[in-house]
């Protein structure tokens, strides 16, 4: 501090830091002088696109603006907070949040993805709630890529190593391969929890006098990593210029923490809790404080050390993993430490809450920092960057794969070799080999998981209220038009919680996109973003958070527009759920929804042709919202026994997994579909058009099941009928029998063979 | 036939959990005086000949690519032995 | 009727196995590893989980856990005892069981719904199946390779304690497909795979899949109904 | 401040998955003429003062009782380092 002012106009590394020569230059007028090196270290990560949203923010505004009263209406907490909350009734609330974690787990599989599960667990409990089930959308590369190879076992193994030790089903995500996430792996996670409304909890230091504690696992020199190691050669303090760039984690220490904050909470002796995530402790003081009243005081030398060479701004920026922070009540200190100190986590008072308006941080009796909160964590610098629609798409939306470009196939013997190719490709085949590696049993509440449309699990054991997920993105739709794209994936979220039986509720996203620099992405950005905000204004489910991961980019070639969308539904009793098999012979299967000739961007033109090109399948969100209308009410009424969203593959891949799901057959007739849709066989199985299930339904409920689809006007046909053959099979009549056994060998062997 | 130990240790600056929960351990079974424990993998290869000079090479080279990641492990030992 | 649950640090089914017991019609009483006290109980499940994170060897520094003493006597005093997973491999550690729990064969954590045959039923955790009954319970865990020595083998095999054997496809190698065994008494009982996870209709394994997807409730009637004609 | 090192293989007798896996890997990278990998642990125990013959008995019986388990595992080297 007394250095700052002595020595005004010394060089400081701020470019290293990464902050622009503007940015820097504003720090010096906010303070009045030139920051310390601490003070530096702190703005330099807070305003960091990853903490501060400077490229997103001016279009994530729409999120906000586009929620109306009546979205808001179960909305208990919005965008803002570490993750959205919503009424799911009876008192019941559940929060839930995506994030990613793409680069570190390029860097280490394994470490980068334990941790990336282990971030969005911490902000789920410092909402006040239970973490109660985890989705993992993730991207690769090619599947025949040796990198992919490196990277897919270490970051499944890594899901799955910190999840199954939290205690956390995992209930369902993607495992989507593409070569544009080559050298760019996606893994997103989503946590989802549960609590009391009286439960939440929010980020907020409150109560002059009031204590900082901060508790958890010990701080080392996690995962500053460039920065860190810039910081560490260029301050004005000693230290090693070695800080290990890769965060390790450690699922015991998070899971003793997790029953430790629970146990708190019901105590009731947090009154403000913060997890520690990016940024770490210059991220948690200083939101902390600026929700607050506004003042905090820290002793920054309290901090338990793992490495005591680390210095103060190493400290603040440090990425060390579980560690929470709390501010409590003095009265209520000796309750707390006397359950951190069951669980045997270590908890120590950093700081207090102050009414001075200032984060003023003390080091061995010297104060390093001194700013207002407010312009660390909510003053970052904005960029309304410069957008442009890229030059290139017209050509990619004009060559749309017509019959006469792409060669379709006709016969029997060829729809049925195209099914068999489509179920055995990579973005098609089982999943279990990945999703084997999860538990998704722990917590004796999953209803459903993979391989069904959504994930399910109970919230109120004597209720049996509970709460359906799904994650979705076609990225390869986002590229030939991100607004479309945007839109296309939050509709097959929503359409997935419906099939499940569940009402769609709220909706969190993850926006994984190349350099904002590029003003090809920024456009890319700009179009996902307000696509997904009228999306949800059109079907009345409001953005509750989320996450942006830019920079996602090899050279100057970024991935497709990623824009992942979580949608969250509820159910009264999750025991009705739709699972997406059907079993009982003799059950007839209806498909809801038109078919169109929609073969852009499609699995078909893909895996067949490796084609990418002409407009994704239209978009048609009133269609979306009675059909999800209607699959919740034959969900809660009984009248199907099993449904199963059309997506993609399009019909043919979802009748070979309703067949899979619990290996029963089904005898299915395309003609009347043809006729009516003026389609052809290979239309009617593979073309990708929206807002379409198929459905079994019992026959005592097809008279009830149609007058519902009726009365909202929705298209619907009788297209087959379930068949418990001795020998199972997918018979398509008139075109071809598929044995389920051969199906299954040829679904089931794919990953397996690239990776066990 | 040969054999050669190769011995991989977590940089020092790594987060150890296991070794942090042997050291968290010992007290309780009453060895008290430790002020660290960090757990690392021996591996023992058994090569079908001699280890000759070029056999240690190609392991020190496996220990550096395969046995060990660099990002967060060091290779503390490469050594013949029997 | 009081069955006591053991929650160490990291343990995860401790409160599936609550739920388990109280399904079976017991009361399931919460015991703390840091406590040297079974409050009395009836019988003791040791939950899975990884307790300590499964840091060092699964199952090595629980057993050193408080609780850990009195169990060990009432076990070797007749108590019954089951260890289920984590807990089996607690119960390994602790010799109370002979063998240990290793890496799965195949390196990767599994979880599937898995067909069992339940080979001894005259343990108080069994009485309720039929010799031979093959059942489905979900399997799920990294390091449930059982190993002994062929002697060890032999001599389970000999004296009829091996309580449950995987059928079908051997899901983590371990040694004669043993998934579960008993000491001599029987009292004591390890089981790699979760009973507690398939105990209500809808939320365990695939009904399609084995009997209806409750085929573990009975691991805890058959002690209820043992302790109550005892 | 001493240091004594522990290391831990599994009996031979053992099925080493781990072990196996890398001993499969060895030739896809180019490493021939390995017949056979095991992989065992290493462990660093620091101790605030030196090494004595006492600690050295100590850290044996710590080796014994919690970092090996007898049933499937040996102890091969407690030392001295540093
Ligand atoms: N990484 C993953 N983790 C957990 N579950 C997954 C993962 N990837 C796919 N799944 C599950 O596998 C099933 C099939 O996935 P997918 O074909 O992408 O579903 P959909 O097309 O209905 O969105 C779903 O239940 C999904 O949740
Ligand atoms: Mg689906």
């Amino acid at each position: 501090m007394q250095q700052a002012l002595v020595t005004a106009d010394i060089e400081q590394p701020w470019a290293a830091l990464g902050l622009k020569p503007d940015e820097y230059q504003r720090i010096r007028e906010i303070l009045g002088r030139r920051p310390t090196s601490s003070e530096l270290a702190m703005y330099s990560v807070m305003w960091s696109e990853h903490c501060s949203y400077k490229s997103s923010k001016v279009h994530l505004r729409q999120f906000g603006e586009k929620t109306t009263d009546a979205m808001r209406e179960k909305l208990m907490v919005g965008i803002g907070e570490n993750a959205g909350v919503v009424d799911i009734g009876d008192g019941w609330a559940v929060t839930f949040k995506v994030e990613s974690h793409n680069h570190p787990s390029y860097v280490e599989p394994y470490q980068g993805a334990a941790t990336g599960v282990g971030g969005i667990v911490r902000d789920i409990m410092s909402m006040g709630a239970r973490p109660i089930a985890i989705l993992d959308p993730l991207r690769f590369g090619a599947i025949d890529h040796p990198d992919t190879r490196r990277v897919l076992p270490g970051i499944v193994a890594g899901v799955g190593g910190y999840g199954n030790c939290l205690g956390l089903p995992n209930i369902g995500g993607e495992v989507v391969f593409d070569p544009c996430y080559q050298g760019n792996p996606l893994v997103n996670a989503l946590c989802v929890g549960s609590m009391r409304h009286e439960d939440i909890h929010l980020a907020n230091a409150t109560g002059a006098g009031n204590l900082v504690i901060l508790f958890g696992a010990k701080t080392g020199g996690d995962g500053i990593g460039g920065v860190s190691v810039l910081a560490s050669e260029t301050f004005e303090s000693t230290g090693p210029s070695k800080r290990p760039a890769v965060q390790v984690g450690d699922p015991f220490a998070e899971k003793v923490l997790i029953e430790c904050c629970l146990d708190l909470f019901a105590a009731k002796v947090v009154e403000g809790i913060q997890d520690l995530g990016g940024a770490g402790l210059s991220c948690a003081t200083s939101e902390l404080a600026s929700n607050g009243d506004g003042g905090m005081h820290v002793w920054l030398d309290r901090v338990p050390l793992r490495d005591i060479t680390l210095s103060p701004e190493e400290i603040l920026m440090s990425e060390s993993q579980e560690r929470m922070m709390a501010v409590v009540r003095p009265d209520q200190l000796d309750a707390f430490m006397a359950i951190t100190d069951r669980w045997a986590v270590e908890a120590t008072v950093v700081g207090e809450v102050t009414t001075t308006g200032r984060l003023v941080i003390e080091w061995r009796g010297e104060t390093v920092v001194d700013v207002p909160p407010r312009t660390v964590a909510h003053d970052g610098p904005v960029y309304d960057r410069p957008m442009q629609r890229p030059a290139t798409l017209d050509a990619l939306q004009a060559d749309a794969p017509t019959s006469d470009r792409l060669a379709r196939p006709t016969t029997g013997e060829q729809l049925r070799a195209t099914l068999l190719q489509l179920a055995g490709s990579p973005n098609l085949c089982s999943r279990a080999w990945v999703t084997d590696q999860y538990d998704r049993y722990v917590m004796g509440n999953t209803a459903l998981s993979m391989p069904d449309d959504a994930g399910v699990v109970r919230v109120d054991e004597t209720t049996g209220r509970g709460v359906a997920i799904s994650t979705d993105c076609n990225s390869r739709f986002a590229a030939l038009d991100p607004y479309a794209g945007a839109q296309l994936a939050l509709a097959e979220a929503y359409r997935n919680v419906a099939t499940a039986g569940a009402t769609p509720l709220a909706v969190t996203d993850c926006l994984n996109f190349g350099s904002p620099e590029d003003p090809g992405v920024m456009w890319q950005f700009a179009q996902a973003v307000t696509g997904i905000a009228d999306g949800c204004l059109q079907l009345g489910v409001p953005v509750t958070g989320g996450n942006v991961s830019l920079y996602n980019q090899t050279g100057t070639t970024a991935i497709y527009p990623t824009p992942v969308v979580g949608v969250l539904g509820v159910m009264d009793d999750v025991t009705r759920r739709t699972p997406s098999g059907w079993r009982e012979a003799g059950q007839v299967v209806y498909l809801v929804g038109t078919t169109r000739d929609e073969l852009g961007g499609s699995s078909w033109a893909d895996v067949v042709h490796g084609h990418l090109g002409g407009l994704p399948p239209r978009v048609d969100l009133e269609a979306e919202r009675v059909l999800a209308e209607i699959l919740v009410a034959c969900s809660r009424d009984g009248m199907v026994d099993a449904a199963h969203d059309l997506s993609d593959g399009g019909l043919a891949t979802a009748l070979a997994e309703s067949c899979l799901r619990y290996g029963v057959g089904v005898r299915v007739w395309l003609d009347e579909l043809c006729e009516r849709d003026g389609i052809d066989p290979f239309l009617a199985l593979f073309s990708e058009s929206t807002a379409r299930v198929i459905a079994s339904v019992p026959r005592s409920e097809e008279v009830r099941f149609t007058d519902v689809c009726t009365a909202r006007g929705v298209a619907h046909l009788r297209i087959g009928v379930v068949d418990e053959a001795a020998e199972p099979a997918l018979d398509v009549q008139g075109l071809f029998t598929l044995p389920l056994a051969e199906l299954r060998a040829t679904h089931d062997a794919t990953l397996p063979a690239a990776f066990a | 036939m040969g054999r050669v130990v190769v011995e991989v240790m977590l940089k020092p600056e790594i987060l150890d959990p296991q070794g942090q929960a042997v050291l968290n351990a010992l007290p309780r079974l009453g060895f008290d005086g430790f002020s660290l424990v960090r757990q690392g993998k021996r591996f023992e290869l058994s090569v079908d000949g001699e280890v000759t000079d070029e056999v240690l090479a190609r392991v020190r080279e496996a220990a550096a690519t395969l046995l060990s990641n660099p990002v967060i492990e060091d290779v503390v030992a490469v050594e013949r032995v029997g | 009727m009081r069955i006591g649950v053991v929650t160490f640090p990291g343990s995860l089914d401790d409160r599936d196995a609550a739920r388990a017991v109280r399904l079976a019609g017991a009361e399931a009483v919460s015991l703390w590893h840091g406590d040297a006290d079974l409050h009395g109980v009836d019988a003791v499940v040791l939950p899975g989980g990884f307790s300590y994170g499964d840091y060092l060897r699964c199952g090595a520094i629980a057993r050193f856990a408080p609780v850990m003493g009195p169990l060990v006597d009432a076990a070797n005093g007749g108590l019954p005892v089951l260890g289920i997973c984590n807990g089996f491999q607690v119960l390994c550690e602790s010799h109370l069981l002979p063998g240990a729990l290793v890496r799965n064969d195949h390196r990767t954590f599994v979880c599937r719904d898995q067909p069992l045959s339940i080979e001894r039923t005259d343990t108080p955790w069994t009485s309720a199946y039929a010799p031979g009954e093959r059942v489905v319970v979900p399997l799920k865990n990294g390091e449930g390779g059982f190993v002994a020595d062929e002697r060890t083998l032999d001599e389970l095999e000999g004296e009829g304690r091996v309580v449950a054997r995987y059928v079908g496809k051997n899901p983590n190698g371990s040694y004669r497909a043993i998934a579960g065994i008993s000491n001599a008494a029987g009292n004591v009982v390890g089981l790699m795979p979760h009973p507690e996870h398939a105990i209500e209709p809808l939320f365990g394994p695939d009904p399609r899949s084995g009997t209806g997807g409750l085929d573990g409730l009975r691991f805890f009637t058959s002690v209820v109904e043992g302790l109550v004609s005892a």
